[in-house]
């Protein structure tokens, strides 16, 4: 194995011209990962892009790199076998809130609930992109699209509370107008030990422009996102004033100086909590909506579950051929 | 008829047949350890160099009330000294536990042939639970039958009274003593099943002992009151030297499977989700990790195939199992096997159908849905296993297909094979066809290397995996362009993959035997089948044959594509009848392949295999 | 070649054919507003009485970048005063927006028919974009056509320079200047446009006002110049009196299933998950609740299709629409509704396969799925319309067809009739067939009802729903037994019920009309189309006729059971050749039910329809 | 409509035998489903029970209400559109642990998401018992099973935690050792007003027998569930001095008297708090062990959002008949 090459961005980006809509955060996205990548220090062949159907799954062919462009809500299944086949690879899966919370959310649940090690980045522009423009299991009620001339009467899932429902060990969400943010956090993703989830709220300026933008437009982000960081108070506003503290029942969102409230009040960030508790809570925040990192903890991933057995058989194993296997036991001359 | 408080054989005399192969059954209650006595006996056979064949019948039921007809859980072992294809239409002599199990398998035993009971279990409230309004060992129902009374659960108890054992440990030793008994009458040794209990109770003494004791009142039992047939003594068969074990169906695929990973160099992966009847092979292989095999219990039957293409796509030998249900789920994803060139392998193991139909029993209806099951044109490799013993071989068959030639090949199976066992004769996997995958490319190949590079002769795309330098590449269910691999919509393109895909697997055909036929090679009536139903038809086609009659039998394992000498074959004889436990699928096949050929059917959905008696009677019909 | 400044007409006198139908296409970045434009169009023609036919052809991608190839939008329009059935092979009037346009579209354009071009917009940026080395408007490689370039952009611009509007407001008023130039070259009204304007921008009376500036802008300049080809006026094509609207397949399939709930007084239900091109019906529906229609978009196939059967059980017209890959993941439950007896719909737009195939275009190749794409023996009506207008018809027969039988139906539709539209008769729902939904048991009969009580001439099962006092059952996809409901391992019953389900579709060909002939009703070619294909090949096989050759057309909308004629039709002629956007799938199902016959096949799997150019061809080699 | 007949539980028995294995726990939830029924103050002929496949999902065929036996894993798909087509019936749906959470883990959260009005009984045995005893979503990592003979390497899901994390509105978890809590339990469903969801701990004889028995055996349920009782203090121990409060991130389990701590720091029970955060906690506690209603929550539902939707557009609607739609709009005549 030789050295290292050392990558830039455009190691990876494939040929292929494209095809998004001009000014779909998409492109962000793809900009965000193929500056990632060189961050990762792993070779280009290791990488594995993993995804179902959807504007969000055409992603893997603009990858240079190994590339599955699967059937509609099977990503991670697909992906499951890639990663059990050969753990050494890094395996990514490429998804839309309708390809992986839609049809394809069993496959989702259950990758994330095994801790195998995918990194599965969610494209949640909360619509059908491919196909035009219907709601999505994250559209908000009333939203109208195609499907839903009258407006949607569907309930929406929060992803967070899903992933971390689903025993999620990694979670983060992020909006799509920031490349570098958004690249961290792949690189923390990738780093992560078991099923990295990240959520990315993406706009679809065809069929949904604007979804997000009360809150992560550059004019109010400052003061609707909460940017969360390890070990740090979770404070947040343009005055830095605010922050979010534990209130009987709940997490609630004070201003620092107001009825008597201190810095002290305020809660330290700690994703590495093994006990999802707060998590969770920082998932139900609607105002200020965390960003980052809510959740990162290691612990021993499926396929190193399943590698180390499958080892120690071998090992411990009587049997070296299948002839032994073949001829053993209750066998009989005739 | 007399009961005398121990036993009674009547009607001896009609019994006293020289027999060269026998059929026996033992039914009782799921708790009554049947399949274990069944299997005890088929073995012990078997080593005395038997030809045997064996048929479980397990209740749909988990364990349903004690004594109940629902309850009922049945073991068939034919056993011969001739050659022996099946696990046997009628009984011979029938083990009947208690009165539900009577109830239920009496119709299989035809009058003349013993029956044994025990006849403690024949309770006022075992016949009601039964459905029995009268006692049937009383109201000279069974006038015409041998029938063995044996008070089988008192001797039982009576044997083991002293050695401290609760209840249920004395009562669950009641097979025992029928099994001596079974074994007394047919002359067999007991220490085969001896070693056997010791190795199951090896950590409980007490137990191991109580058994053996019972089992060996039971043979004693017998052996003393000299009134049991003991003219049913069956030689040991005329079978090609060499290594046996009894093995059944589903376990010789998991192991068809091993072989091809260990001669193809690859690892086994195996996606799937648990269904009757096919868990087994999922079971099976997954007590096999030592070989460093990854077994998958996925979440549904869709994430299992797909997780079986993700490791073909990573360099594995890459399987999915299931049966008829799991299949329609898994269509999608077959598909995108078939755009995107991958190797793998999809087990179905038939059972009744529509829907969860009658899924403890078998069926060949699944065949149509194996070929056309998909959207859009959809060509797969279609093979099929006839025998418990060959799902071995088709399983590594359908590997080395697969691999070689990059595409999907589905492998139909069936309840009847898959759970049905006989002997094996053991070869090393060193004498077997080498498997040779499609090669991934050289390293140096890289810089022009396309990811729809076929081989000439087969059409197989190369294998390039993930961690291999330079050979970065993206496939997907969208339309590519050749070679390029890169998304196409250009009509014409179209056109050439769609043809390019049936064209490969048309190709197979030169890569696989020739249709051969047993019994007469040309002349009045082809018998055609395939798959699971190859017991039954070749024993009747041989019995006609060799009573000079101009019948052969082709029977298929390649159905798609189909043996490049089957036309040929079809036009040797006057008349075709194409047998199938279906309504007619391969009839249907055969005649849009074929059209030039009349084919009759014969047809049976039960959801049991064919009687060599029905099929006797229908040929001789034809033949006229 | 000059060019002006403004616009040049070359070859004029080449076109000055007198046309009874005319070929029109639109084509243009798909920001560019050509499905409107080419909507436009064919609605107000149709407005004249014209017969027109259309087809849309979008790109894969939502929206490509601006010039790209693949971003390329087009609409193409077939007017006529002759009867129109398909929209058309060639081109006789091209309009390229830009030079992709041109490049994607200029194949299907004959030499000597006419190209309007946006000269703006052959810039040597947007030629590279579209992959031109040369300017073809320059380098003589159009010189055998009629080109007019049209500096449209410039004068679009000039025409609302002083209202204010945005730079991309006033580029978005191009195409209006555009079909003003089409409107006056086949002597068109702008009214019902300029109303179609002031509906759309109602509440944007300054973009109304560009627009329509815009619009008159194109027509006046047209006008002025006086260079365009007038002589395409087309006349009034004689067509049965009667009041018509234009309408899309899959409008008229919605429609037809709101005339069959309304008809039945049953509610109708659709559970769907979306798919190109199947959505459209989904969205229609959606916007009907107001007949208490109840739309449910599910989480998946399985859902959309499990969701249809609850409600069928519970007694609404069931509904589920998909595309092929989700016909795939539906068969599952398409066994259990076969099983249980429930009536529900499966709409199935087929497009390009196999796997994710090509999504937006057009075939055929979901035949043999519908018919055997389930586990066992699970037979089901397959109908398929053959227009976009009689989309309406067989969504209601389906209706029919499933509710009075008590069985589950699919209907084949297509991409391209689906997203097709024509001129339809429409007919008050009151003159249609009557629907006779499967009986409620009747409160009376509550007391020796059974749930597999049928009608002995259909044998279709009562329907009795959740709510209705005294009925209470239980159904299920385990084998039952007739009659009674229960569940039942019985081998015999499980055969008659295979049997009954097979012979209750079977009967389904007493209660559909005899297979209608076009064209000869015997004699040396019989041409065997189904399903959409209908448009191209009867207009081939009418034109052969009229020109006194001995063809005939069989088209069949139903598939399966088929007319009970069938096998009588095909004894009247010589030769039958079946034409099929697949690879032979009809014929693989007619050479299985009638094998006594020689089929001949044509086949294209191009994503695309038959040209009638290339069927006319075809035929007539066949005829000699 | 005449009146309510004064059933008995006789009345809910259909006349087919049972057929689960002697001591099943599918007995007990039998019982307790015919004792309950008769309590809701509904007709017979509204009950609607819909199941998968499973030893579970047999029940249907032993009620005497409306049943549909449907395929593996799809209940909640064919109830939902049992339920919208007659909003008016008593919707069940009747599942196991890999029915509704292995094959159909999808159905299963969207329908809770949605919050339509079905009443769901999941028969959680951590085992399939219909297939003769593979390893379940919900079976422990190391359990050793016919497909696990090496022992499963598979996370389990927190049945719980997942329902809450999809946005579940009720959720109650129940041992099969007590009918009578169970009929009230299966009562509350009923009366909930949204998707209720009720987890029994069965106990699987032939397969997985004794699972449950560490924490529900009689010997020592007392000491080791927390028996929730809406309003009321969470205190559980055979000498109730036991109970639960919060500390700095999450529940714990503390001792009255110890350690300075005194009933006022033990939280009460509220499974009517909109906020999911204490519930979401509750399911993360592992001893003691919550049973009884976590949550329940009653919001609009599902069907009735439909059901507004489309009661306004019909009355709304100048179409009275499809005819009036044929000839709206552009027609013309020739
Ligand atoms: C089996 C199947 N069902 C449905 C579709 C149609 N389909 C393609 S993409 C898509 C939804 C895409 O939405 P999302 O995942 O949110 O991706 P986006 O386009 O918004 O990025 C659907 C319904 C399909 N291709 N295959
Ligand atoms: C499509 C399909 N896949 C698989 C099966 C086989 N199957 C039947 S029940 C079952 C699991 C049952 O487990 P659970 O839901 O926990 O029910 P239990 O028997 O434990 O009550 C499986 C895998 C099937 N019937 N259909
Ligand atoms: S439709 Fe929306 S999501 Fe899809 S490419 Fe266009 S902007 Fe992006
Ligand atoms: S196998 Fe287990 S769950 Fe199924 S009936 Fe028997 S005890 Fe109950
Ligand atoms: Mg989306
Ligand atoms: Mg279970």
């Amino acid at each position: 194995m030789s050295e290292l090459p050392n990558y830039t961005f455009k190691d990876f980006a494939s040929d292929q011209e494209v095809r998004w809509c001009p000014g779909c955060g998409d492109y962000v996205i793809l900009r965000a990962m193929q500056k990632a990548l060189p961050m990762m220090g792993r070779r280009r062949e290791d990488f594995v892009f993993v995804s179902g159907i959807g504007c969000s799954s055409r992603f893997p062919y603009y990858m240079n790199t190994y590339g599955f462009h699967g059937i509609h809500g099977r990503a991670p299944a697909i992906a499951t076998g890639v990663k059990l086949a050969n753990p050494k690879l890094s395996v990514w899966v490429i998804t839309g809130d309708g390809d992986g919370l839609a049809i394809g959310g069993n496959h989702m649940i259950h990758a994330i609930r095994r801790n195998i090690d995918l990194n599965i980045i969610l494209f949640n522009n909360k619509i059908y992109g491919l196909t035009k423009g219907q709601f999505s299991p994250t559209s908000d009620i009333g939203q109208k699209t195609k499907s839903s001339p009258y407006g949607n009467t569907q309930r929406p899932f929060n992803f967070g509370e899903l992933a971390i429902g689903s025993a999620g060990q990694f979670y983060a969400r992020v909006p799509d107008n920031n490349p570098n943010d958004m690249a961290d956090i792949f690189v923390a993703a990738e780093k992560h030990h078991g099923t990295s989830v990240v959520e990315v709220l993406q706009n679809c300026v065809i069929f949904n422009d604007g979804a997000f933008d009360s809150m992560v437009d550059k004019s109010v982000r400052e003061d609707m996102l909460l940017y969360l960081k390890q070990g740090e108070k979770m404070i947040f506003g343009k005055e830095k004033n605010k922050g979010i503290r534990f209130n009987a029942r709940q997490l609630e969102a004070v201003t620092i100086g107001e009825n008597g409230i201190t810095e002290d009040d305020i809660l330290v960030h700690d994703a590495t909590d093994p006990n999802p508790s707060m998590h969770f809570m920082l998932t139900q925040l609607q105002y200020p909506l965390p960003v980052g990192v809510i959740r990162s903890v290691d612990s021993s991933t499926f396929e190193e579950l399943v590698d180390t057995q499958v080892s120690a058989s071998v090992q411990k194993s009587k049997f070296k051929s299948v002839d032994d296997l073949l001829f053993s036991g209750e066998t009989y001359q005739v | 008829m007399s009961n005398d408080g121990h036993m009674v054989a009547e009607h001896t005399e009609q019994a006293k047949i020289k027999l060269d192969h026998v059929v026996i059954r033992f039914a009782g209650d799921s708790g009554d350890g049947m399949q274990l006595t069944g299997s005890q006996f088929s073995d012990t056979s078997a080593m005395l160099g038997n030809d045997i064949a064996t048929f479980p019948n397990y209740p749909a039921e988990i364990r349903a009330p004690e004594g109940s007809v629902y309850g009922v859980s049945g073991f068939q072992v034919h056993i011969g000294e001739v050659e022996i294809s099946t696990p046997g239409d009628d009984v011979d002599v029938l083990i009947a536990m208690n009165p539900a199990a009577l109830k239920t398998n009496f119709s299989a035993v035809p009058k003349g042939k013993t029956i044994i009971v025990d006849i403690d279990e024949f309770t006022s409230k075992n016949l009601t639970r039964a459905g029995y309004d009268q006692n049937p060992l009383d109201d000279g129902s069974l006038d015409s039958y041998v029938i063995i009374k044996a008070p089988i659960t008192q001797l039982s108890r009576e044997t083991i009274k002293d050695m401290g054992l609760d209840n249920t440990s004395m009562n669950r030793t009641r097979n025992m003593f029928a099994l001596g008994m079974v074994f007394w009458m047919f002359s067999r040794p007991l220490d085969y099943t001896i070693k056997f209990l010791e190795k199951k109770f090896g950590n409980k003494p007490n137990i191991f002992e109580a058994n053996v004791k019972v089992l060996k009142a039971g043979y004693h039992y017998a052996e003393t009151l000299e009134l049991l047939p003991s003219a049913f003594t069956v030689l040991p068969a005329k079978m090609t030297e060499g290594t046996y074990r009894i093995i059944m169906g589903n376990t010789a695929t998991a192991w068809g499977f091993l072989a091809a990973a260990e001669n193809s160099k690859k690892q086994l992966f195996l996606g799937s989700y648990p269904i009757t009847p096919a868990s087994d092979i999922l079971h099976e292989l997954s007590a096999h990790q030592h070989f460093g095999v990854v077994t998958f219990q996925a979440e549904d039957e869709i994430a299992g195939v797909c997780s079986a293409l993700g490791a073909a796509f990573t360099g594995d030998l890459a399987i999915t199992t299931t049966s008829g249900p799991g299949l329609a789920l898994k269509s999608e994803a077959i598909g995108l096997a078939v755009m995107t060139e991958l190797p793998i392998i999809i087990v179905d193991v038939q059972r009744g159908g529509p829907s969860t139909g009658l899924p403890t029993k078998t069926e060949q209806a699944d065949l149509l849905q194996a070929m056309y099951g998909r959207n859009g044109e959809c060509p797969v490799i279609v093979v099929a296993p006839s025998t418990p013993a060959n799902c071995f071989d088709f399983a590594y068959e359908a590997s080395r297909l697969a691999m070689e030639h990059m595409t999907p090949v589905i492998l139909l199976s069936d309840g009847y094979i898959a759970n049905g066992s006989a002997p094996w004769r053991i070869r090393s996997i060193k004498d077997m066809q080498p498997i040779n995958p499609a090669p991934s490319p050289e390293p140096e190949a890289a810089a022009d290397w396309m990811p729809y590079l076929r081989d000439p002769e087969t059409l197989a795309r190369q294998w390039a995996l993930p961690g291999m330098a330079g050979f970065e590449h993206r496939i997907g269910g969208l339309e590519k362009e050749d070679f390029t691999g890169h998304i196409s919509y250009d009509p014409e393109n179209h056109e050439h993959m769609v043809k390019r895909r049936a064209e490969k697997v048309k190709r197979v055909e030169n890569h696989i035997p020739e249709q051969q036929i047993d019994g007469a090679q040309s002349g009045d009536l082809l018998v055609v089948g395939w798959g699971g139903t190859y017991g039954s038809l070749i024993t009747a086609v041989k019995s006609l044959h060799e009573e000079g009659r101009s019948i052969g039998l082709a029977h298929f394992n390649y159905l798609n594509p189909l043996p490049r000498n089957t036309r040929e074959i079809f036009t040797r004889f006057k008349k075709i009848v194409i047998c199938e436990l279906n309504m007619g699928q391969f009839a249907t096949l055969l005649r849009s392949e074929f059209p030039e050929f009349q084919y009759l059917q014969y047809n049976k959905v039960q959801g049991l295999p064919f009687t060599v008696l029905e099929l006797n009677e229908h040929f001789s019909g034809l033949l006229g």
